[in-house]
């Protein structure tokens, strides 16, 4: 309303209308307790009072039935508020299958972010309108915590861990980008903004701001480098497992127990590969800990995603580039 | 905690008959009783001080069971079971000397204690020659932590934890050796009777407290996987 | 005003002199009022801090201090709030001085321990305030791993050493007055007779006993970490920093109990008496606080929702929180409804608990914003979490100790405070409050992160009105201090029981004898009898 | 007035039992059980730890308060670590295929 004071935050996410329903329910359930409470505590005030100390007040012990209604009731007003609030909860953290991916970095006072076609940005983010977006991130040295307000989401960055939030913008124009876990210095000063922008407007952007290689290009170079595939051999006879077709699905360990092959299982396995070792095979992989940065580590995670998309093209261009003899290191 | 019971009643209120009855308790049954309670209470904040360590280490096992079964195989399983051994008789040593201090067998009680002690003192012997063994291996968590193997990682978390969970259960060896001292001390100076021996019980709360926290210890770190599941 | 103090009996104050009486005493009246020394010396550096940190939030810009200064500021504001004001005032203050009068015994359990207790307490602060002194600390009073093990390079060490000591005091107090509550009560005096003051006290000293081990545990393992470069916190060994936030939240959650349970344990008193009759539902209320006490040891990831813990356990906590606020809910209710019909005799305490109900109502309910599991991942480590816990605290803890302390001032010094300046100050410290912490929900909605040294300009105008609330806050405490120290000079003689109160406290002489009682009491009916037996005057 | 006296002879059963009790963890540590060696081994050290609370620390002859007392450390020590382990074991748990990252340990996933 005042010009100067903005009293409610900008609503940019598709989600963010159910956050705010949901804030305005539990809003309108603690006004009206605060309103009871405080009406019945002045108007006993005024009612019963007295100046002469002597007085006294009636003699009332309590009644079984009020104690039983004001515990059970807020009780169940409570169930309502939490299931409805599990079901906002859980849509913030599930984000639907087909996203747009985005990988970030946290580090001390600035965030990274990479996109998928190899752009790099500072602080800043461009997203297109109306597409689902996914950020996964982790810190490289201290807790840090994406925070859109705008989008009403939040996670933490730990470093050794992905993190991810996911968000579907439905309103062009700039927004906050805060780090909301305190971090040190300048944890003031780690802020940002992600401009939202039409779809054909952000295709141009990432035109105008290609970087280098694209990330899955860059995560297949190293994949080289660092001789990932003399043991990694698509066709599954190498010493390790082969990689082709491994993202998403389900993979059976050495000790007995199953895991989800995601962005979180590919990066342990670079970085701590004894700890979840596949069924039949010897925990040979060396650790790849401090070889590699995170940015790098996330190149390698899309390019393991990439073998998904056609494996059996993978497999064949692999062996084009195979036939032709390359000096690997 | 022990000095504040061993003093006198300094001023005798116009009731206090009883030497050792303290000014502000009725009976000597009332005192002895709220010694007792407020020892038991002290040893509830020690089961949840050794409990954040035991959460620690319910943790990390689950988490890196081969890290844990390797590391757990670089300690001496027979000195830790004669440890065991040492800490259980000294804990009887306790139990027979706070009944010696019940029944007013003053030289008993002393001779007890001092066994007592001695036991404490074998223990702390043993733990020493181990820690000594850590520090030629390079087990010593921190900057020159060696630990061959893709293990490194979890196993230095494992001797952090080692060294956190024997380090304090140690610190509070010595600490009730002293109180053993002082016990053994005033039993020496016949100031125990069958009407007032709260000190010894107290000490000797503390004292199985202690052992009772080596008999949890011993298992959890010496014992992870010795028929080689994991590892 | 000034009236001829005529007072020959002895009491506790004037039957000693020399400084050996107050420092090597065991008196536990005594141990009470050095505890409130020291606790109000504490209450005004961290109230100096809390001015720093308003006055640098005026401006968008960092321009008032440097962005470590305020890290620090904000850092030493908690530590010195939350372990040196908060979690000692009613209990240390009120408590030694009230509970073993209430229970009609000569003193606590263990009186050595007691003035024990005080000088690991005053060691415990003596030594935060030299680390605050050559350096400060920056990490937070949360102490976060990997910031403080690995990233800052403040006085982590010294400071975490303040409170590792500073936690025993807290647990002897704790089970020093469990032991009494055990086994020094006046004969007749059953635990449904006890003053619900006594209830708050007993579930306070259990989650004292409970709790504050886990943090002693985590502040060490935190030090060693840092010192020796042990690797329980640490990511690059395979360690979990969520694991340290797992042990420092599983104490300082039910710290938050023990830090609200006696100022309502003293809201209940202050109730019952001004409105001259019985509270409402004795045994829920005195149950609620146990209820509490118990309960809060299985919520604490409440504070973790976004902070990397399973989705799963996420519910399971957030649940669990619901179910903790219900005791507090039937506190409030209770309190109410025992205002009904009853003579509310509008004394200053009287004015003092009624703030306190109004600013812990809201207090409360904002809890429930913070413990939906939709809603906080838009709330945690905003401002809208500091207004609810300032609202707790504040609101509730203080406004409960100065309620309790301005009941029991008369039992403690013998002397009667200025009515009209402590209505006035109640009322002051009332709407500066409102003015102070109110914005901050608003803000804390529009998305302003904690601990922020510089904020977004559009935040501006809502930070500039809780700094202005803050100035009015300043002057209501300082007026309190400036009344209560004049009366102890021009004060009137306040007499034995100047509320015409219930309770054996109120039998005795004021200020008490130095063993409390001349002849045992015996308690002989329930603890607000109001309307049976005519209270005997003063 | 003094405390419950135990005779001798309890005592030293009760030794006895803890150096028995010692031995069988020893040797069961070396019998391969799988998962089940760590609840085997904390089960045994629970034992011992009971023997010595009743009956050298006389729990077992003391009011009923200390016994309410030794129960609440160790319950509230459970909810310490039960609270805490419902977190890190859930971890690995996804609420969709997609997945939130969280490498907890890997558990049979739906």
């Amino acid at each position: 309303m005042f010009p100067g004071i903005s009293l409610f935050p900008e609503r940019a996410s598709a989600l963010a209308a159910d956050v705010d329903h949901l804030y305005y329910f539990i809003t309108a359930v603690a006004a009206f307790f605060a309103l009871v409470v405080t009406i019945f505590v002045i108007f006993f005030a005024a009612k019963y009072r007295t100046k002469d100390p002597m007085a006294v007040g009636a003699r009332i012990h309590g009644s079984i039935p009020l104690e039983l209604a004001w515990s059970i009731i807020p009780f169940l007003i409570s169930i309502v508020i939490f299931v409805w609030s599990a079901s906002v909860f859980f849509d913030l953290y599930r984000p639907p299958d087909q996203t747009l991916e985005i990988y970030a970095t946290g580090k001390r006072w600035m965030w990274k972010f990479q996109h998928l076609g190899g752009q790099n940005e500072i602080n800043e983010l461009h997203v297109p309108l109306g597409r689902p977006v996914k950020i996964t991130f982790t810190s490289e040295d201290v807790l840090h915590s994406m925070f859109f307000p705008a989008f009403r989401v939040k996670a933490d960055a730990i470093p050794g861990r992905y993190s991810s939030i996911w968000f579907e913008a439905n309103k062009l124009g700039q927004f906050h980008l805060f780090c909301a876990e305190y971090c040190g210095t300048k944890h003031s000063g780690m802020v940002g903004s992600v401009f939202v922008m039409e779809p054909a407007a952000y295709q141009q952007w990432l035109g105008g701001n290609a970087g280098g290689a694209t990330l899955t290009s860059r995560g297949e170079r190293l994949f080289g480098d660092l001789a990932c595939n003399t043991c990694h051999v698509s066709d599954g006879r190498g010493r390790g497992p082969s990689l082709a077709n491994k993202f998403g699905s389900f993979e059976e360990l050495a000790d007995g127990g199953r895991v989800t092959v995601d962005e979180a299982y590919v990066r342990e396995s670079i970085l701590t590969p004894q700890n979840k070792v596949v069924a039949g095979y010897q925990p040979l992989m060396p650790t790849f800990q401090g070889l590699l940065s995170e940015e790098n580590v996330m190149a390698l995670v899309e390019y393991v995603k990439s073998l998904r998309a056609s494996s059996e093209a993978r497999a064949e261009a692999a062996a084009t580039r195979d036939a032709t003899p390359q000096e690997h290191k | 905690m022990a000095e504040a019971l061993t003093a006198h009643g300094d001023h005798g209120g116009p009731h206090a008959h009883h030497p050792d009855l303290q000014h502000h308790f009725d009976t000597l049954e009332q005192q002895h009783e709220a010694a007792t309670l407020g020892m038991w209470l002290f040893l509830i904040t020690e089961v949840l001080f050794f409990g954040g360590l035991f959460l620690a280490y319910m943790l990390y096992r689950v988490w890196y069971p081969v890290a844990w079964a390797e590391a757990s195989r670089e300690l001496d399983i027979t000195l830790g079971a004669f440890n065991t051994a040492v800490l259980i008789g000294s804990s009887l040593t306790m139990a027979m000397g706070v009944r010696a201090a019940q029944t007013g067998k003053q030289r008993a009680t002393v001779v007890w204690i001092l066994l007592t002690m001695a036991l404490g003192l074998v223990f702390l012997i043993v733990k020493y020659f181990e820690y000594k063994e850590k520090f030629e291996h390079h087990h010593v968590p921190g900057v020159n932590f060696m630990f061959e193997g893709p293990q490194a990682g979890p196993a230095q978390i494992y001797f952090s934890l080692y060294f956190l969970m024997t380090g304090l259960h140690a610190t509070h060896m010595i600490i009730g050796f002293f109180i053993m001292a002082v016990i053994a001390w005033m039993a020496h100076k016949k100031r125990f009777t069958p009407e007032w021996y709260t000190p010894v019980e107290i000490s000797g709360l503390y004292w199985h407290f202690v052992d009772i926290v080596w008999i949890f210890l011993f298992p959890l770190l010496y014992l992870v996987d010795r028929a080689g599941h994991f590892a | 005003m000034a009236m001829s103090i005529t007072q020959p009996r002895v009491d506790y104050l004037n039957h000693e002199h020399t400084l050996a009486s107050w420092l090597l005493t065991k008196d536990h009246k005594r141990i009470g009022i050095l505890y409130l020394l020291v606790v109000t010396a504490a209450f005004f550096v961290g109230g100096l801090f809390a001015t720093l940190l308003r006055l640098e939030l005026a401006t968008p810009a960092g321009d008032y201090v440097a962005a470590d200064t305020y890290n620090k500021l904000f850092t030493m504001h908690g530590v010195t709030m939350v372990f040196f004001v908060l979690i000692p005032a009613v209990p240390t203050i009120l408590g030694n001085f009230v509970l073993p009068l209430m229970l009609g015994a000569k003193d606590v359990a263990f009186p050595k321990i007691n003035l024990l207790s005080w000088y690991i307490f005053t060691t415990g602060f003596l030594f935060t305030v030299y680390a605050m002194v050559s350096g400060g600390v920056d990490t937070g009073w949360t102490f976060y791993t990997p910031y403080s093990s690995r990233a800052s390079n403040t006085n982590v060490m010294a400071t975490g050493l303040g409170v590792f000591i500073t936690g025993f005091s807290s647990i002897l107090t704790g089970l020093n007055f469990m032991v009494t509550i055990h086994r020094m009560r006046a004969p007749g005096l059953t635990w449904f007779r006890l003053p619900l003051f006594v209830w708050a006290i007993y579930a306070t000293s259990l989650v004292q006993i409970l709790g504050t081990p886990v943090i002693a545990i985590t502040v060490l393992a935190l030090a060693i970490e840092r010192f020796l470069h042990f690797g329980i916190f640490d990511a690059a060994l395979g360690g979990d920093p969520v694991l340290f936030q797992h042990m420092f939240w599983f104490y300082s959650h039910p710290a938050v109990y023990i830090m609200i349970l006696p100022p309502m344990g003293a809201i209940s008193e202050v109730i019952a008496t001004f409105s001259r009759k019985t509270i409402f539902g004795y045994s829920f209320v005195a149950f609620s606080s146990l209820a509490i006490a118990i309960f809060g040891f299985l919520v604490w990831a409440h504070h973790m929702f976004v902070s990397g813990i399973s989705v799963y356990s996420a519910l399971v906590f957030s649940f669990l929180t619901y179910a903790v606020a219900i005791p507090s809910a039937i506190k409030v209710f209770n309190w109410t409804a025992t205002l009904y019909r009853g003579a509310i005799w509008l004394q200053a305490p009287m004015m003092w608990a009624l703030a306190f109900i109004g600013l812990f109502l809201i207090g409360g309910l904002t809890g429930i914003f913070t413990a939906s599991l939709g809603i906080d991942v838009h709330l945690h480590d905003t401002y809208f979490v500091v207004a609810h816990f300032h609202f707790i605290m504040v609101g509730g803890a203080i406004m409960g100790y100065f309620a309790g302390l301005h009941y029991w001032w008369p039992k403690i010094t013998g002397r009667m405070y200025s009515d009209i300046w402590a209505k006035v100050a109640a009322i002051i410290v009332f709407c500066g409050f409102n003015l102070t912490f109110g914005p901050q929900f608003i803000l804390g909605y529009l998305g302003m992160p904690r601990r922020y040294w510089a904020y977004p300009p559009e935040f501006q105008t809502l930070n500039v009105l809780s700094s202005a609330g803050a100035s009015i806050l300043a002057v209501g405490y300082i007026l309190v201090g400036i009344y209560l120290v004049a009366s102890l000079f021009w004060g009137k003689v306040a007499g034995d029981n100047p509320w015409h109160a219930t309770g054996l406290e109120w039998t005795t002489q004021s200020p008490p004898l130095p063993h409390n009682f001349e002849t045992q009491p015996i308690v002989t009916e329930d603890a607000y009898e109001y309307a049976v037996r005519e209270v005997k005057v003063g | 007035m003094a405390g419950h006296i135990s005779p001798k002879s309890t005592y030293y059963a009760i030794f006895a039992a803890l150096m028995v009790l010692t031995a069988i963890t020893v040797g069961v540590a070396f019998v391969n059980l799988g998962s089940f060696n760590f609840p085997v081994a904390l089960g045994i050290a629970i034992t011992k730890a009971t023997l010595v609370i009743l009956f050298f620390m006389h729990a077992r002859y003391s009011s009923k308060l200390t016994k309410l007392f030794v129960g609440t450390a160790f319950f509230f020590l459970a909810i310490l670590l039960t609270l805490t382990m419902t977190d890190y074991l859930s971890r690995g748990m996804k609420t969709y295929p997609g997945g939130a990252a969280g490498s907890g340990y890997g558990v049979r996933t739906p």
